[in-house]
């Protein structure tokens, strides 16, 4: 433990963990929408700028932490995903508040626990130990829980109810792994901690026995693929959701599905590092491909337009699972590419829908149309988002698929005809929506929202910019770690 | 420690496997809850017998916990969730008894064939445990799935649980057991209380709603 | 002094067709009379027809537009460049080259086109019918004469006419494609020029009139410059038929004037058996209904696809 | 300042076109400044690709540091970009002419105006683009926006169907392109056109087939044509002339660019597949058109016709090619971009007609119109010589480029192979027919439309159109007849394509006497536009002249004869259906699957009897509403998995470990 307290030196990597967990502490005690709204926003630009700082100055792997060229891709993302959100959430939840949906003790019961999300996903994320990662990412699973269900309604706590017990059991899949990684470890490294630490692991893998590396890799790829919400684990994704506050989703989607990720990616690393062991790919390629084309099926029959946007989500998440388990540099830096790309669009995305779910009083779309026409500015920037998640150029997210599509071809044909069909079978479900909620005759009140709409396009501009040109330093970046991930 | 240690944690690992067995076996609620206080037991002494082995006193605090929490404790809160919420004393099955315990056993040739092919290179007494765990988690989910009621659903989550915690022992000097063990005990009290909150009565599905309010006493 | 002498010979053409189209349209009536054991018209009919009419003024329908008034002229003008396209007494003309055989499809098509605007332009039912009903026939007739064009030019391998004449005078050896290719042209010549059995041209019969339809609005010196152009088109598909099928006694490029002399005499020879034939075909058969011409112009179609098909296969022996 | 620079500096002005509208004055204002503009800025660009064209300079390249970070974005202006280049800005420097006056009629400008610049910078970008990322994401771009123009007029349910279709089509052609990019590139991603040429040593057959679905999708080969009646009449007319007239050739461009340079040498195959395809394209289009009584969907199903007419010239490209014979690919490919230069003119001139007579009289059923060229002659002008040069009737253009391609056809017997023997004369068949039916066709359009009396009060109301808009149709008509009468000029500038492409070039044409077009030698075949003009025109005038002189030139006017029934009712004039009644009798039946019905009321029942003419889109019903139904099936029964129990759902994880577990332990059995 004291180990644990002694890598807390005062650092950006300190700052990361300690702001979000002493901002929880105290948003658990501050009454008052203004205040702790601000306060949250604050504190999560606070921790932003900390996440900056491990860009220039990564101190020295402890035995429970460290920053990496592969996690502190991950770390700016989410805390940048983080900041944008509570921005837009303070302006979502004050209207929350106005119609009642929420009361001042949920409110301040809400920004506690979106600051020990936070909490829990950056420490995840910087954990050098395989233990200390699990109990994060189990934190993060029953914040987010609780979160889910704040509303109280029936639906939210079904939905609650049925993320935990699927999450429960994720749980224990990827625990029993864990279990099984250190086993691999310890005849080679010996008992105790250092038989958990990310750094010695990878270093020592290939000693590992093979086999139990595999069995390990299974429970992982079953337990942490929950989270992730590849098909068929998704279930609780979709509800989670569609019946949670606006800005949990937006997380949930831009977060915590690549916090999940990103575990996944390490146990491939160590797979990889073990020249016996079965490769990772075709399992990873495998279930990529089932989410990819199961969740575009799964975006034509939605009456919600956040669950669908959910569905689209598990899409994408195959997406980058199969570039991934394809592997390569090319395919590496897409899925890369394509994760950071997908966390901005899609919050972008659930930034719009929140404002609009607001204004039309609904989030069945068959109550609103007409977007365009009603609310030109979230009407568009929602055509921008959803033709953005469709793969269309010029943003993000054609450049990554283009990759992924290209880079596959090549090498195996077959792979790439499935994908190439998911896609479009995916875009024409979007499409349709899209022409139902954007166009055609305006439905549903046209009360002008009261919004914030920078985070929103703030997303979004970003999203433009990387599809046309993508800075040499980030490019060098995603190389290099597309590089460590073989 | 001669052949002995390893044949007592051997029989004690096995004694959970044969007890899973036995959950999956009943069809009365209360016979359930009373063989799953056996089966915490039986991992309780495990746990015990292995921080004895191992001479990791640490150990001793997830026996406990076995032993108070879910061997005494959680039982009893369930017998009187299933007498409060008036859920019926018998469990109904998806798949038949006799067809369960098929499936059972084959699970439990699996995960030996698995781990035994798997930790070949393992010490003898882990490798034994693991496959037990193994097979005890499985058969937990096993019964998750062919169950209907919530209480045996729960029952049947403890039981992988308890597979967990004895895989997590047996994994000689392993880090953060307690703390695992501790994580997963608030995890188990969560859902507990889910039930109890959510009044839960036959299925896992359905939430009852005015029953939570009444209970928060105040109305949206 | 040879290029002029090119460019009268040219213009002779021009006038010859110019004043042989009556000719031939009063000789077809008096024969088909002669056949039908009847006087019949004298053989200048024709031309007294057209200067009456000429010389009468226009009743013009209130909303006739512009292109009604224009269009008889284009027509006119259209068939009369075709014809003296065709080589008819002499071959390799000053300006034979300025069209091919394709090309005096697509002449005799612009004329069509223009002929099927202006009966349509009053806004009668009966133009209506007459338009539609030439421009059904045309969408038939007109690939047939293309692949009666192929056919030839594959055998020549030329769409000039002067030199597939030419190339028949010198080896012109029996084919079965020529043969099929002749069928087809006649049976095209037929629906174009709007004889039996495709259509009656003395017909007034509301229901069966194509042509007669479309021209059914007018009167006086477009009705006559329309009639004119009929007349023209008849001789254009004769001489075409003459050039192509029975080149014999054409002039040589740049040879002297005796051998124009016999060249149209040939020619004038040619024209009276080819109207001989055609006013018998005529006499000997019925009028067919108007849905069973598409079958009718089906056939020649075949023949000419049959023939091209033939000689694209031939080719690789 | 080379061509090239001139061109990638234009676009970012095509871009912020609108935002110069966007301060201060509102779109309604802004509309003629912008069209203005983007007609200036399309000039420009369309000189600067004469000068590389006609100069024929060596080909220019640019990289910019953006786009794909391992390639940068790539642009490059060779003869075969010069070519479509100019072909793209004059088409949209004309289209922004028309636009200035018929603009501003425009309802929501809003939604026109922003992204018809942007339409416009990204076809040119397409055709500069020199490597693979460019290249589709220009393409997809250019889809985006179209798209939008589309949806210009969403409160239109029609509208909203034709541009799903379209955007859904338009991403498949993409997915395929993109598919053939990733062939062309090959493992180690050599993305730029360059690195390809030099890895293109062995010809691809799946590249052929993946750049027809794709090129053919934007293109509008049967039976990937569906989406395009449907998107180009749902436009506003200045776009829609841009989408059928010269968006279409850019994804013609993309097939020349992919086969003909990237892709190596041609397999004697292709145009197996190609000239087929190809032909059916020809008559199934003109066919479709036929039937239609919507002028612009006519004209739209008249694009997909002469779609086919161009790739009936490059499939003949194709097959010399690979056979050996660059003097007869040459004449083959010239044709072929001969006829995209003017049907990119003829296509933009009927669409702006359609759009005057649309903003006349708001109609776009013939049924409803009628007498036009009464109210509008100047329209009816500018639209009777684009329905001449569509129909490919001399003297103006559509005749010659449709003329070299029959010249190219009666070429093809020298190529051993039988493939090409037996299915060129039957294309050529297919080629003549649908000219001659698209004569008659067109006779229809503008009979119907233009001919006869007003057969509603709009029609009779109708006022003639802006100047602007005349300004445009007319030019486009002039451009008809030079094409025309002088296309040796033109097919001279498209000499160094052809060279560039299939390493020969036709014999020069603009130094025969009397500028006649002379493909191979005189004797074998030669047409002189010019002459023919001459001939009619000479003989019309002498006509008139001698007949007014020695004849009576009296007129007098009265009602029409008709037979002695003249019949006041307007609605006893032939209408557009009943026009094309004895077509339909003759094709419908096959390919249409048409139906007619007559009611006839019993003796002595005044009640009218009717017909009712059903008519079938067999290639939506065969292919497409089968496709869409599957997925829509597929979706209903996945969306059970929405509404499973948590057990349910714990039965699948527990299914999937199972699994897993099981293959682990035969893989580890198999492995020892």
């Amino acid at each position: 433990m004291n180990a644990f307290l002694a890598s807390f030196e005062f650092s950006p990597l300190a700052g990361v963990l300690i702001i979000p967990a002493a901002a929880a502490a105290l948003l658990a005690l501050l009454p008052g929408y203004w205040i702790t709204a601000r306060l949250n926003v604050l504190a999560a630009l606070a921790t932003l700028v900390c996440a900056v700082f491990l860009l220039f100055d990564r101190p020295v792997a402890g035995g429970y932490l460290f920053v990496d060229d592969l996690n502190v891709v991950f770390i700016v993302l989410s805390t940048f995903v983080a900041f944008t959100t509570s921005v837009f959430s303070a302006s979502y939840i004050g209207h929350e508040l106005e119609i009642g949906r929420l009361t001042p003790r949920y409110l301040r019961f809400y920004h506690a626990m979106y600051q020990t999300l936070m909490f829990a996903m950056n420490l995840g994320l910087t954990a050098n130990n395989i233990g200390l990662m699990w109990v994060a990412i189990e934190l993060a699973t029953l914040t987010t829980v609780l979160m889910v269900g704040i509303y109280r309604t029936h639906e939210a706590l079904e939905a609650a109810w049925k993320y935990f017990i699927l999450g429960s059991v994720g749980i224990a899949l990827a625990l029993f792994g864990t279990i099984l990684v250190y086993m691999a470890a310890r005849p080679v490294i010996g008992e105790g901690n250092d038989a958990m630490v990310w750094t010695v692991l990878i270093a020592k893998a290939s000693a590992f026995s093979p086999q139990l590396l595999n069995v390990a890799f299974v429970f992982l790829m079953l337990g942490y693929g929950t989270k992730v919400g590849l098909a068929p684990l998704h279930a609780w994704l979709p509800d989670a959701h569609a019946e949670g506050p606006t800005p949990i989703s937006a997380v949930l989607s831009g977060l915590l599905l690549n916090v999940a990720l990103y575990a996944l990616l390490r146990f491939k690393l160590l797979l990889a590092a073990n020249p016996l062991a079965l490769a990772p790919g075709p399992l990873m390629v495998t279930m990529g491909l089932l989410s990819l084309i199961f969740a575009a099926f799964m975006l034509y029959r939605r009456r919600d337009i956040k669950r669908m946007f959910a569905y689209s989500s598990i899409e994408h998440m195959g997406i980058i699972a199969f570039a991934f388990g394809i592997g390569g540099p090319l395919a590496n830096f897409a899925g890369l590419l394509h994760m950071t790309m997908h966390s901005l669009t899609k919050s972008a995305i659930f930034f719009a829908v929140g404002h609009i779910a607001q204004v039309k009083g609904t989030q069945k779309i068959a109550d609103m149309g007409g977007l365009t026409e009603t609310h030109p500015v979230l009407g568009w920037g929602l055509v921008l988002g959803v033709v953005a998640i469709a793969g269309m150029p010029p943003l993000g997210i054609f450049m990554s698929e283009f990759l992924v599509v290209s880079s596959t071809f090549a090498r195996e044909p077959l792979l790439a005809v499935p994908l190439v069909f998911g896609l479009l079978v995916g875009f024409g479900a979007l499409i349709l929506r899209l022409n139902q909620v954007a166009f055609g005759e305006a439905r549903g009140p046209a009360t002008p929202a009261e919004a914030s709409y920078v985070p929103m396009f703030a997303h979004l501009a970003l999203v433009f910019m990387a599809g046309v040109y993508l800075p040499p330093p980030i490019v060098a970046w995603f190389q290099s770690v597309a590089k460590v991930l073989g | 420690m001669g052949n002995s240690s390893i044949d007592i944690a051997h029989m004690l690992a096995g004694g959970m496997v044969l007890v899973s067995f036995l959950l999956l076996y009943q069809d009365r609620m209360f016979a359930l809850l009373n063989i799953f206080a056996i089966h915490a037991m039986v991992l309780s002494a495990s746990v015990a017998w292995q921080a004895h082995v191992q001479g990791a006193p640490h150990l001793y605090v997830p026996a406990a916990i076995a032993l108070v929490l879910k061997g005494i404790i959680i039982p009893v809160a369930l017998h009187r969730v299933v007498v409060r919420l008036g859920i019926h004393r018998t469990i109904e099955t998806v798949v038949g008894i006799g067809p369960t315990m098929l499936l059972g056993m084959g699970l439990v040739a699996l995960s030996m064939v698995v781990m035994l092919k798997a930790a070949a290179e393992a010490d003898p007494l882990a490798r034994e445990d693991l496959a037990f765990a193994l097979s005890v988690v499985l058969l937990g989910l096993l019964m998750m799935v062919t169950r209907r009621n919530a209480v045996s659903q729960i029952v049947g989550f403890m039981s992988l649980e308890n597979g967990l915690i004895l895989a997590a022992t047996a994994a000689r000097g392993m880090p953060l057991v307690v703390e695992i063990s501790v994580a997963f005990s608030v995890l188990v009290a969560f859902i507990v209380i889910g039930v109890f909150l959510f009044r839960i009565r036959e299925r896992f599905d359905s939430v009852d709603l005015q029953a939570l309010d009444e209970f928060r006493g105040e109305r949206r | 002094m040879a290029v002029i002498l090119d460019l009268i010979v040219q213009g002779a053409q021009m006038l010859l067709v110019l004043l042989l189209a009556p000719l031939l349209l009063g000789y077809t009536r008096k024969v088909r009379a002669h056949l039908l054991s009847r006087q019949g018209p004298p053989l200048i009919q024709p031309y007294r027809d057209l200067l009456r009419l000429i010389r009468k003024e226009v009743v013009l329908a209130q909303n006739a537009s512009w292109l009604f008034r224009s269009g008889p002229y284009m027509i006119f003008a259209g068939t009369w460049v075709a014809a003296a396209l065709v080589p008819t007494f002499a071959t390799g003309l000053q300006f034979s080259w300025t069209a091919d055989l394709i090309a005096i499809t697509a002449l005799i098509g612009s004329s069509r086109f223009f002929l099927a605007l202006v009966g349509m332009d009053v806004g009668t039912s009966f133009g209506g019918i007459g338009s539609s009903r030439e421009m059904m026939f045309a969408s038939l007739a007109e690939p047939a004469m293309i692949m009666i064009a192929f056919t030839v030019a594959l055998l020549a391998g030329t769409t000039q006419l002067s030199t597939i004449a030419h190339f028949m005078l010198t080896n012109g050896s029996l084919r079965v494609s020529l043969g099929l290719a002749l069928a087809a042209l006649v049976i095209v010549a037929l629906a174009e020029n709007a004889r039996i059995p495709v259509d009656n041209p003395a017909t007034h019969l509301e229901l069966t009139m194509v042509h007669e339809a479309m021209v059914l609005e007018y009167s006086g010196r477009h009705l006559a410059v329309l009639e004119f152009a009929a007349a023209l088109k008849l001789l254009l598909y004769l001489s075409l038929i003459a050039c192509i099928f029975l080149p014999w006694g054409l002039a040589a490029p740049g040879s002297g004037p005796q051998a124009y002399v016999t060249g149209l005499l040939s020619y004038l020879v040619k024209l009276a058996v080819g109207g001989f034939l055609l006013v018998l075909f005529e006499t000997s058969i019925a009028k067919m209904r108007v849905f069973r011409v598409p079958d009718f112009l089906g056939i020649s179609l075949m023949l000419g696809l049959l023939g091209m098909l033939l000689l694209f296969v031939s080719r690789s022996f | 300042m080379s061509p090239l620079i001139v061109v990638l500096a234009t676009v970012p002005m095509l871009l912020a076109a609108p935002l110069l509208a966007a301060l201060g004055q509102g779109w309604g204002k802004a509309t003629r400044l912008i069209y203005g503009a983007c007609f200036v800025i399309g000039l420009v660009d369309c000189a600067a690709a004469l000068i590389q064209l006609v100069g024929d300079p060596p080909a220019a390249a640019l990289r910019l540091p953006i786009g794909l970070p391992s390639a940068g974005a790539n642009f490059r202006i060779d003869a075969l970009a010069a070519f479509f280049l100019a072909v793209v800005n004059l088409g949209s420097a004309i289209a922004s002419l028309f636009a200035a006056g018929y603009g501003t009629h425009e309802t929501a400008p809003g939604r026109v105006l922003p992204f018809y610049g942007a339409f416009l910078a990204g076809m040119n970008l397409v055709v500069l683009a020199d490597d693979a990322f460019t290249f589709l994401l220009s393409w997809e771009f250019m889809s985006l926006t179209s798209w939008a123009l589309v949806m210009a007029h969403h409160r239109d349910p029609e509208n909203r169907h034709a541009g799903y279709v379209y955007i859904v089509m338009a991403s498949f052609g993409t997915l395929s392109l993109l598919l053939a990019f990733g062939l062309l590139a090959g493992a180690a991603g050599g993305y730029t056109f360059a690195e390809m040429r030099a890895a293109a040593s062995a010809p691809h057959g799946w590249i052929l087939l993946l750049a027809l679905l794709g090129a053919g999708s934007k293109a509008g080969l049967v039976p990937l044509h569906v989406w395009l009646p449907l998107a180009h009449p749902a436009a506003p007319s200045q776009v829609s002339a841009l989408m059928s007239g010269v968006m279409t050739k850019v994804a013609v461009y993309g097939f020349a660019r992919i086969i003909f340079d990237l892709n190596g040498p041609p397999a004697w195959w292709w145009c197996v597949v190609v000239i087929p395809l190809a032909g059916i394209t020809c008559v199934l289009g003109v066919l479709s058109a036929l039937m239609q009584h919507d002028l612009k969907r006519l004209l739209a199903y008249h694009t997909v016709e002469n779609i086919g007419i161009i790739f009936i010239g490059l499939g003949l490209a194709l097959a010399f090619a690979a056979h050996n014979f660059p003097g007869a690919a040459a004449l083959a490919l010239t044709a072929a971009l001969l006829h995209v230069f003017n049907h990119s003119i003829f296509k933009s001139l009927l669409f702006f007609g359609a759009g005057a007579v649309l903003n006349a009289t708001g109609e776009r059923d013939m049924e409803h119109l009628g007498g036009l060229i009464q109210r509008m002659p100047l329209t009816a002008f500018a639209f009777l010589t684009g329905c001449v040069a569509i129909s490919a009737l001399p003297p103006l253009n559509g005749f010659v480029s449709e003329w070299l391609t029959l010249q190219a056809i009666l070429l093809s017997p020298d190529v051993p192979s039988w493939g090409v023997k037996l299915i060129v004369p039957a294309v050529g068949a297919m080629l003549a027919l649908s000219a001659a039916l698209a004569a008659a066709c067109f006779v229809k359009a503008f009979g119907v439309t233009f001919l006869g009396r007003p057969r509603t009060p709009l029609a009779a109301n109708a006022r003639e159109t802006d100047r602007a808009s005349l300004a445009a149709m007319l030019t486009l008509s002039a451009l008809c007849l030079i094409a025309g009468i002088v296309p040796g000029f033109f097919i001279d500038a498209l000499a160094p394509v052809a060279h560039s492409l299939v390493g020969a070039r036709m014999p020069a044409q603009g130094i025969n006497s009397w500028l006649s077009v002379i493909p191979i030698a005189e004797s074998r075949s030669s047409y002189n536009g010019l002459l023919v003009l001459l001939f009619i025109t000479l003989s019309t005038l002498l006509a008139i002249e001698v007949i007014h002189r020695f004849a009576s030139r009296s007129l007098r006017r009265g009602p029409p004869w008709d037979c002695g029934y003249p019949d006041p009712s307007v609605s006893t004039q032939y209408s557009a259906s009943s026009f094309a009644q004895p077509i339909r009798r003759v094709f419908g039946e096959v390919v249409f699957a048409a139906r007619e019905r007559v009611e006839m009321p019993p003796p002595g029942d005044p009640r009218p009897a009717r017909l009712t003419v059903t008519l079938r889109d067999l290639v939506w019903d065969v292919l497409y509403a089968p496709i869409g139904g599957a997925v829509w099936l597929a979706a209903e029964k996945l969306g059970y998995l929405q509404f499973l129990t948590i057990r349910q759902y714990l039965s699948l994880v527990f299914a999937s470990l199972v699994i897993l577990l099981f293959v682990l332990m035969m893989v580890m059995l198999v492995w020892q």
